[in-house]
């Protein structure tokens, strides 16, 4: 590998993780054996790679736990203006994740997507841990040992419950539903094998799935 | 392809089976021999029918335009047969096809009329669908190996530090967790496998308390974890929530010695 | 704004948002008024942007809903090892289903169930629209109005592709008046009608299908 791919390949990869990356995270790209790079390529690398920076309205930073590309804050308020008229929303998706980690506590991921029928995405629990309505309490002792998401006490302060006792029993959300289907109906885009209302939901709502979590509004 | 049509058995061996990457294979590889327990799987691996169908008509590296209806319809029995006896839960639709196949064989063995009266081939409306599958079939395998985000082309982001706007993320109010929930409710119950059983929720709340107080690597004693103060119905909620926690292998419950003090921790 | 400020805030505006961003979309970082760039300026910078990613790892990419930054699919190999979760893979049934919906948009479940020749799953058609994949865009006139399904730019924004006419040219069907006479016809003597045909077959053909098509019975 020349020195250029190996800039290259550095480059690309901070640039996709988006999490900072230290040289022994980078050098985990190479296989073991004789064309696996030193530390001293890939930290020249980066050095190539922050000097391509200059002048740009990009650097790339080393931070405590590695390198990362930030964008200059000098151009935060011109960039700012992009996320301005973006008033979001949560997906249905996400939403749902989070009443079954309210009632199902302590749970899998596993056992959510076994729920939901649909495999979870990684952006939807990274956007309940972002808002620290969720934790992890532990691992089920099964193969893999998936940890155990439960609902923190920032959840309870947020939907103004005193304890986990206060959300309605499931017998009641069942009732609810009852009473007021059409509510339900706008919820989501639920579509069941026989059944033809869901589909109809779909229309209804501009249930955009950006990022997987959040969803512009003005974007359908 | 009129040369591929007379050719019939004959020939047969040195057409191409199919072309992997451009490469023709005239064999059909070995290894499609399927154990008899993996029936089931190899099964799934059938989108349908016609998927079935295909398969059966493709193996003998036959024209979808001259399908030999007694044979495919005589193996096509043979496997939903075999489903049967394995009593494996036979979607209706393979039993539409079968009676499909069984309607256009009788059909065929019929003295026909001479080939200048229009009347269709039997074989016509199966035919056009099978070709119509076989080319979705082709598309969904085409769209597969698209570059694809997150697998062949990654999005490439940077941080934002001087990140402000939004700082307040989207607001929810409990109403619409529980309208989100009642529809996972709703929809869970279509599945019977995916039952959601009322369940005391301070149980499920107090297993998670517990297994915050908890720690792998020390023992906790089993008395600290009950508040007195609660009474006698939170003493028997926080029973039920360690039983349940032991019951799903979250902790674990150690006693040295008779009547000795009970620990708790939780399992690594 | 000198055009080299202009093309420095485009790139990070493109790497700030993670989202495909249009020209107008770009645009919306200037206040309206003499000193705002016109389209023109927009789009010389992101084709500048455009050559500078020439013998980068990255590129700068128009897909359906706009431009944006992705790592050269060269590198995906490599850099897919520095995340944890693998790309989900997709079942021949989701793929088929969405297939179908690409090409014979729009559709209804009851089409697309004629071609596949199965009932479609709920939870292949949830999943399709919690990726925002596809989207309802009408019913069609027939009893039951059913909804007609059709594919999002979220979808082609996925696949990389700026538009529809981008994906692979579909496959057609042959004409039915070349459909042949039955192979029992032609292939060797006329046998007596009724039940020999098809043992005749198996034996003049080298896959029989005892051997390796279907198990036989003894075996198991």
């Amino acid at each position: 590998m020349t020195s250029a791919q190996l800039k290259n390949l550095v480059e690309a990869a901070l640039l996709a993780l988006n999490s900072p990356l230290t040289v022994t995270e980078l050098l985990a790209m190479f296989e073991d054996g004789p064309d696996k790079p030193d530390r001293r390529a890939v930290r020249k690398a980066l050095d190539e790679l922050q000097r391509d920076c200059a002048g740009r309205g990009v650097e790339l930073k080393e931070v405590a736990s590695g390198f990362r590309y930030q964008v200059r804050t000098e151009l935060a308020d011109r960039i700012n203006r992009l996320f301005q008229d973006r008033p979001q929303r949560y997906s249905q998706a996400l939403l749902e994740t989070l009443a079954i980690i309210a009632y199902r506590q302590p749970v899998t991921r596993g056992e959510i997507e076994d729920i939901r029928g649909v495999s979870l995405s990684a952006g939807i629990v990274r956007t309940l841990f972002e808002r620290e309505w969720i934790k992890v309490v532990g691992h089920r002792d099964v193969p893999g040992h998936p940890e155990l998401l439960a609902t923190t006490s920032g959840f309870l302060d947020y939907f103004n419950l005193k304890a986990l006792e206060e959300l309605p029993s499931l017998g009641e959300i069942k009732d609810l539903s009852q009473i007021e289907p059409d509510l339900f109906e706008q919820t989501g885009p639920v579509s069941d094998a026989g059944g033809a209302p869901a589909a109809q939901d779909a229309e209804q709502t501009p249930v955009a799935f950006e990022d997987d979590n959040v969803i512009p509004l003005q974007r359908s | 392809m009129p040369e591929q049509a007379k050719a019939g058995a004959a020939t047969q061996e040195e057409m191409p089976f199919a072309i992997v990457q451009g490469v023709p294979l005239s064999e059909i590889p070995r290894d499609l021999y399927i154990p008899p327990d993996a029936l089931e799987v190899f099964l799934e691996a059938f989108a349908g029918p016609l998927d079935l169908l295909l398969y059966l008509i493709k193996r003998q590296n036959l024209d979808i335009l001259d399908i030999p209806i007694a044979r495919v319809t005589e193996q096509y029995m043979s496997y939903i047969e075999l489903m049967e006896v394995l009593q494996l839960e036979l979607a209706g639709e393979y039993l539409v096809m079968a009676a499909m196949l069984a309607e256009i064989k009788s059909r065929m063995l019929l003295p026909r009329p001479e080939p200048e009266t229009d009347e269709e081939d039997p074989r016509a409306e199966l035919v056009r669908r099978l070709q119509e599958y076989e080319i979705f079939k082709q598309a969904a395998q085409d769209l597969d190996d698209l570059p694809r985000l997150g697998r062949d082309c990654l999005a490439a982001w940077a941080d934002f530090p001087g990140k402000q706007v939004n700082a307040s993320p989207p607001e929810v109010s409990l109403e619409t967790i529980l309208q989100s929930f009642g529809e996972v409710l709703r929809r869970a119950e279509v599945f019977s496998h995916h039952r959601i059983e009322r369940e005391p929720l301070s149980v499920r709340a107090r297993m998670v308390s517990i297994l915050d107080r908890i720690k792998v690597e020390e023992f906790t004693r089993f008395q600290e974890l009950f508040v007195v103060e609660e009474g006698r119905p939170g003493v028997i909620v926080v029973l039920l929530a360690l039983l349940e926690l032991a019951r799903e292998a979250l902790v674990e419950i150690a006693q040295n010695e008779i009547n000795g003090p009970i620990y708790v921790r939780a399992v690594a």
